[in-house]
């Protein structure tokens, strides 16, 4: 059998990486709930196991998500996990053609050129000569691009490349190591025996004309074996135990399991998945306009998973979504924070004993303000107006004042007090008999859609009602040839998915013109609710750099659905901000005054 | 504390006090309380000053705590009022003196007001006359017995037998002074030193050898307050009045209290007991309390009078401490002797505070 | 050549004695005390922007030279007017001739221990806003402070709006002044607390709210709405405050190593001496009365006399340099307008 | 102890020299804004709270600077967090985040594992 003492660093990382990793997919499981455990092994014997295959090799090997974001980037991550596999894979393939038995020790793939330097011999030989100096050459590029990436980021496309810490320094430093290496021990041994493929053999015989190679090699293929081994034992401890953790993420997912109110083994996947990549630290307003770089979701997990998290940074989030939206990961990272907020709150108690039970209508329709609402009277002004205009008999839930929906309690970690306050709500909407909920507000909208419970009433944000209302015929809208600019709040974008109603329903009032970011990738207008620790000033950067790049090409109006976002946008925004209730409103009037101007004229024409 | 920022107040609140020929008007409560005071105040006036001074049996009270209890109208106190002067006119004196403070804040109160409103002042001699038939003149001079004491301070040292000094150590004993609230707040003019640092008692203290506590609830009432405590259920807002005041006094670790009121000494004197009953503490050294005297019974003390003359049997905390400090001798054995010398009682014994 | 006697030497009498020359009358500045610069010369820095007043008081004076007869240590005895022309008799004997008199007679300070009740002169540790100026004149603050409490308050409105001591009217500058000073005891002991008591914060001027937001933020200054009701000394000798903290609805107790108390405007002696010579009006203020509130405000009811600065009421230092400059304008049209009647 | 018919009633003075600053200390760190509260009520104004109780986040912070801290634990527990006194305080005086100061000053953590 082949043996060589130096394999032995290699052979105790692989058996110590696998031991942890099989230890705590255990655990994972462990900390899974019943009804989460279920899901697995139905999924298991399922189509999804196949998705999850593909979504693997497209992600996790590929990395499709991150090329879309950055070629550049892609490829580095490609070169360097889809290019390693195969390495390992054809590795293996070579040393069973050249070898037939049935169980290789799992260095002697790794080691193939150590154990048989001069392999010219084998059928196929040349081929995976060829193929695996190819293979590593096209690793090497992505090591290339890594080390320049490290020293310059700007030129791949990152503003901002997250920090390290010592365990991520060894683990980096032995990653780097690897390949280099490895094409070192090969050429050398190359350069001994006259073998090797095009990028060996030719280095090899490169080396041997002035380099005693017959002693380098040996010490090449201890270092080799080092790197490796180093690697494999840092691993658990740095950022790149992402490689093994997102396979397993990827298959729980596609099986259904999720992370959620209390925290689950899921949960500890995806920390655990965090490739620090720092994508997540460009999107991110707090970086791009307040040049604050410790509370990004990256820096944010790595706190999770060193279980050093304080309040400040769970948070300082604003949970736009913006980096949940892009991270190639998938990570959910509102809910993470939601988790961490839940810990570093955990103490907070509140009493609600003094909120009374609420007075409640019979109606069908119920119109809920919310509390940001009434700090903007004009549009629940013109919901009112049009809703009369419109016919609708409504009772106006929270006119004389809210309970909270209880939506900001719970971004601050707080469900259980939340819970509270929205027994109380939902008590005074089902005693209403009501089949028709509308808010003003998407944050309530977010939170009663998703909390409440309130499954036999339809929800609607206020834009998707008055759409509606339109197509019913119980408004008419003209079509103004004024600019409008439409904004996505980000708890009805991102949080809800609710992109197109009020876009539907400017258009047909006004010229729409869509800014760069908008849609999935809108920006924050920075009053966000989530954000605990923001000081005014900081609030007003965001709103201004999110309203000059909305506003980019002078629009008449900006457009909003939000009444935070309408607040915040009314002080940074150098055109007139609008809530979508507005303009319909407004639209409404200025029918009405034609009409009557019309049948004045139609009055005077038949007097005369 | 630069004493002469207070000389220079001082010198701007001086009254006049008559020198001789008083009218003098005792208290309602104050002959139950501490019973020797107003004697001692008549022994002193006439037997060691040698001064004129009425003490007539004819008086009534100046209706001052129903007054301040809003039972008695302003009317019928001005009618009653007028009445002790004509008891004075007719007895052939010009100044008053009255004992109690309430009297004394009642009466100047009484004379301001007749003499901005002359048509009350007329008024309420026709009140007296359809009343009682009779007439009076306004006393010519009106002074507080606390005031006259004040004026004849100096002779009292001079005369007395011992000071306000600790008689072993030399030092002078640390003396807190509290005075009535209607002597000098509602007319800081009409109170010797005025309303903020009243200077009738200071005097006293300085004259016969001791150093006064200046401490931050000085202007605090005792807690008397008439309607906080004679409802019983304010009573609690009598005693935490007095509380504050000692709990304020305490660091400075005062060796007496002097009063010139009828109500405060007697507050000051009894709540102690009650604190120390309610809440396990006391104010003094060792479980004593402080001793509360008023300012005939300090100068009872000063004459060297026999303490059991000047009625410290009477007090609830006891005066003891304070005669071994200053050097009296007393016997233990007299102290619940009356007049006669038969045994009057002992009271019964607080649970926490020390008595002798 | 038109005479003018400037009566005051405070920064109203420079500032118009200056101009006044500069238009090329011939002036006199008549000044009690020994030295020029009123109540400014004493003060340390200003509000709202730090700045020595030495610097005004330097400048002011440069401006004076050679073109001003100034007379200090000098009196005004008695005025009369004869024939248009005011007969000026000083305490020197010496009588001068003017065809205007400029009256800048200022103001004095409220005498703190007319408010027995903080006990100004009588605990150790209180003392007045103009004692505070001159221990950082001094940089003796160290010595003044005994570092038990670590707190120095500062009472707001001591004379000022107090029907008590029988003034009714707002000082107007107090409350500028004690964030100033708070500021500048927080920067020289930060280990202090400082508190404010006021009764309204009246930031009227420009830059005074900055002031306010800057003390509040960056020194940590506290607020309490309430008027420290009595000063008291406890057996450490710190000075024990009882106020109403009216916004909390709750007294409040607090020993403090120094108490400040901003004292308010009273019309100066000059001021009221002056008034009465010339039987002028008087405000139920006390101070000077001009012939007309808004129109006339540098006008007394008197042809030829004239008002400016602090004699009029409670002006902080722009206020009366602006003052001093709008009276000087009206002696000049004062006079245009004689020559005018005379042809 | 009410041993005679009537008990001494406790001051409701506050008493500076004796009161824990330390929560307002640790607020002031955690949240600069604090300081800046003039008072205004704005905040008091339009809570969704006060609605239906008396809570007033004006209040509130006066008790934390007085150190009355127990008090402060008594009202802080009635605030819903809805936000509306942020979006109405004319200094941006960031109010939620006193709020979960105030919490987190009620018990002292500062580090927290998940």
């Amino acid at each position: 059998m082949n043996f060589d003492v130096f394999t032995l660093p290699f052979s105790v990382g692989l058996v110590f990486i696998i031991s942890y990793f099989l230890a705590m997919c255990i655990q994972w499981i462990r900390n899974l709930s019943a009804t989460e455990r279920l899901l697995l092994v139905k999924g298991i014997f399922s189509f999804k196991t196949f998705t999850s295959i593909k979504e693997v090799v497209l992600e996790s090997l590929l990395h499709r998500k991150i090329f879309r974001v950055n070629p550049l980037l892609g490829y580095m991550h490609m070169s360097l996990a889809f290019g390693w596999f195969m390495l390992i894979i054809m590795g293996n393939l070579e040393a069973r053609a050249y070898n037939p038995i049935p169980i290789h020790p799992p260095y002697y793939p790794i080691f193939f050129r150590f154990f048989e330097p001069d392999t010219g011999t084998f059928k196929y030989s040349v081929f995976y000569e060829f193929l695996m100096d190819f293979l590593l050459l096209f690793i090497l590029s992505g090591v290339s691009l890594a080390y320049f990436k490290r020293f310059r980021s700007m030129a791949l496309g990152m503003k901002r490349t997250s920090k390290l810490k010592s365990w991520d320094k060894w683990a980096l430093a032995a990653l780097w190591m690897i390949f280099p290496l490895r094409l070192l021990a090969e050429s050398f041994t190359s350069g001994i025996y006259e073998s090797g493929g095009f990028l060996t053999g030719t280095l090899g015989r490169f080396f041997a004309e002035f380099l005693p190679v017959e002693y380098l090699a040996y010490p090449a293929w201890w270092a080799y074996s080092i790197a490796l081994g180093t690697f494999f034992i840092s691993l658990p401890f740095s950022r790149y135990m992402h490689i093994p953790t997102e396979i397993v993420l990827i298959f729980f997912r596609n099986y259904g399991i999720r992370s959620s109110e209390k925290i689950n083994g899921f949960a500890d996947i995806e920390v655990k998945s965090c490739s620090r990549c720092g994508i997540c630290i460009d999107v991110c307003q707090m970086s791009s306009s307040l040049n604050q770089q410790n509370t990004q979701s990256v820096y944010f997990l790595r706190s999770v998973r060193d279980r050093s998290m304080t309040k400040s940074l769970a948070d300082q989030c604003m949970e736009c979504g913006r980096c949940s939206q892009i991270c190639p990961v998938g990570i959910d990272l509102n809910t993470q924070r939601y988790l961490a907020r839940r810990r570093v709150h955990e103490e907070f108690r509140s009493d609600f004993s003094y909120l009374p039970d609420l007075q409640t209508r019979k109606t069908d329709v119920i119109f809920f303000a919310g509390c940001m609402g009434h700090l903007t009277p004009s549009v629940i002004h013109s919901m009112k107006k049009v809703l009369d205009h419109a016919g609708i008999r409504y009772w106006f839930m929270d006119e004389d004042g809210s309970i909270c929906c209880g939506r900001p309690l719970k971004l601050a970690g707080k469900a259980e007090e939340a819970a509270q306050l929205m027994k109380k709500n939902r008590a005074a909407i089902l005693a209403s008999g009501g089949t028709t909920f509308v808010t003003s507000c998407p944050i309530c909208l977010k939170t009663f859609t998703e909390d409440y419970d309130l499954k036999q009433m339809r929800l609607y944000h206020h834009s998707q009602y008055l759409l509606k209302l339109w197509f019913e015929g119980k408004i008419q809208l003209e079509k103004q040839m004024q600019k409008a600019v439409y904004h996505d709040p980000c708890e009805l974008g991102r949080g809800l998915g609710i992109y197109d109603e009020p876009r539907e329903l400017i258009q047909r009032m006004m010229i729409l013109k869509e800014p760069e970011n908008t849609g999935e990738n809108a920006l924050c207008c920075g009053g966000s609710l989530a954000h605990q620790e923001m000081s005014s000033v900081q609030r007003r950067k965001i709103a201004f750099d999110a309203a000059a790049k909305l506003t980019i090409d002078h629009p008449d109006y900006l457009v909003t659905a939000c009444p935070s976002c309408k607040k915040t946008f009314q002080q940074a925004s150098p055109v007139e901000v609008k809530d979508v209730a507005e303009l319909v409103y407004a639209a409404i009037q200025d029918r009405g005054r034609k009409t009557a101007l019309k049948s004045r004229e139609i009055a005077a024409a038949e007097a005369n | 504390m630069k004493l002469e920022g207070k000389k220079r107040i001082w010198s701007e609140y001086q009254k006049e006090i008559a020198d001789d020929h008083y009218y003098y008007a005792r208290s309602c409560i104050r002959q139950n309380f501490f019973p020797a005071s107003e004697t001692i105040f008549l022994r002193i006036m006439q037997q060691e000053l040698g001064k004129d001074i009425k003490d007539d049996a004819r008086h009534t009270t100046c209706t001052g705590i129903a007054y301040h209890s809003d039972l008695v109208p302003f009317d019928t106190t001005m009618t009653v009022v007028a009445r002790l002067f004509s008891l004075m006119t007719e007895a052939g004196y010009e100044n008053y003196a009255p004992s109690c403070i309430t009297s004394f804040g009642l009466y100047s109160e009484i004379l301001e007001t007749w003499e901005h409103h002359p048509e009350i002042e007329a008024r309420v001699r026709e009140h007296l006359w359809k009343s009682t038939r009779r007439e009076f003149k306004k006393p010519k001079n009106l002074a507080h017995a606390s005031d006259i004491v004040y004026k004849f301070r100096h002779r009292i040292a001079e005369k007395g037998k011992y000071r306000l000094v600790n008689h072993k150590t030399g030092e002078p004993l640390k003396v807190v002074e509290h005075i009535g609230c209607h002597y000098s707040r509602m007319f800081p003019h009409k109170g010797v030193g005025g309303a903020e640092y009243p200077y009738v008692l200071v005097g006293m203290i300085e004259a016969w050898g001791g150093e006064v506590v200046d401490y931050p609830e000085r202007r605090h009432c005792c807690g008397f307050g008439f309607r906080q405590y004679l409802v019983k259920s304010n009573r609690g807002y009598s005693i935490s009045s007095s509380r504050k005041k000692f709990e304020s006094m305490e660091p400075f670790k005062p060796d007496m209290i002097i009063t010139n009121c009828p109500g405060c000494p007697y507050f000051l004197d009894r709540w102690q007991y009650a604190i120390s009953e309610m809440e396990g503490k006391t104010y003094g050294e060792n479980g004593n309390g402080i001793p509360v005297l008023t300012y005939e019974e300090t100068a009872g003390l000063v004459m060297g009078y026999d303490p059991w003359d000047l009625g410290f049997q009477m007090h609830q905390v006891s005066v003891e401490p304070l005669l071994d400090k200053i050097g009296v001798p007393y016997d233990p054995y007299a102290k619940y002797l009356g007049v006669n010398g038969k045994f009057i009682g002992t009271p019964e014994h607080p649970e926490v505070l020390k008595v002798y | 050549m038109k005479n003018v006697i400037v009566i005051g030497g405070g920064v109203a009498g420079m500032e118009s004695s200056a101009q006044l020359a500069d238009m090329g009358y011939q002036v006199t500045l008549v000044e009690k005390e020994s030295k020029l610069g009123g109540h400014v010369d004493q003060w340390d820095f200003l509000f709202p922007n730090h700045r020595p007043a030495r610097e005004i008081i330097d400048s002011l004076k440069q401006r004076l030279n050679y073109k001003v007869e100034v007379k200090l240590g000098t009196e005004v005895e008695s005025m009369q007017r004869n024939n248009g022309q005011y007969a000026v008799k000083l305490n020197s004997t010496e009588v001068l001739h003017a065809d205007a008199l400029l009256l800048a007679s200022g103001f004095d300070l409220f005498p703190a221990q007319k408010k027995e009740e903080y006990g100004y002169g009588i605990y150790n540790h209180v003392i007045t806003a103009a004692d505070l100026e001159e221990i950082f004149r001094s940089g003796n603050l160290r010595k003044v402070v005994s570092g038990n409490t670590h707190r120095i308050g500062i009472v707001h409105c001591v004379g000022s709006r107090d029907e008590k001591v029988g003034n009714e009217y707002c000082s107007k500058v107090c409350c500028v002044t004690g964030v100033k000073q708070a500021i500048r005891l927080r920067e020289a002991l930060p280990e202090y607390e400082v508190f404010n008591f006021y009764m309204d914060l009246r930031m009227f001027g420009r830059y005074f709210e900055d002031l306010y937001r800057e003390a509040q933020e960056k020194w940590g200054v506290q607020f309490v709405r309430g008027r420290v009701s009595e000063a008291s000394e406890d057996v450490k000798g710190n000075v024990v405050v009882k106020v109403e903290d009216t916004l909390a609805g709750r007294p409040m107790k607090i020993s403090l190593d120094l108490l400040i108390l901003l004292t308010g405007f009273i019309p100066s002696k000059g001021t009221s001496r002056l008034g009465d010579l010339l039987q002028l009006e008087f405000g139920s203020d006390r101070f000077l009365k001009p012939a007309d509130e808004h129109l006339l405000r540098n006008h007394s009811k008197l042809e030829g006399v004239f008002l400016a600065g602090a004699c009029t009421g409670p002006r902080s230092i722009a206020e009366t340099i602006t003052d001093a400059r709008a009276a000087v304008l009206e002696i000049a049209a004062f006079f245009r307008d004689k020559v005018t009647v005379h042809e | 102890m009410n041993k005679f018919g009537y008990t001494i009633s406790r001051d409701n003075q506050i008493d500076y020299d004796k009161v824990d600053r330390s929560m307002a200390a640790f607020i002031e760190k955690n949240e600069p804004t604090f300081r800046i509260c003039i008072q205004c009520g704005s905040c008091a104004a339009s809570c969704s709270a006060a609605n239906f109780t008396r809570f007033s986040f004006r209040k509130l912070c006066l008790l934390i600077r007085r150190g009355l801290t127990d008090d402060v634990q008594k009202e802080v527990s009635k605030c819903m967090l809805c936000g509306k006194c942020r979006l109405v305080c004319p200094r941006g005086v960031n109010t939620r985040n006193i709020i979960l100061n105030v919490h987190q000053a009620l018990h002292k953590t500062t580090v927290y594992e998940l």
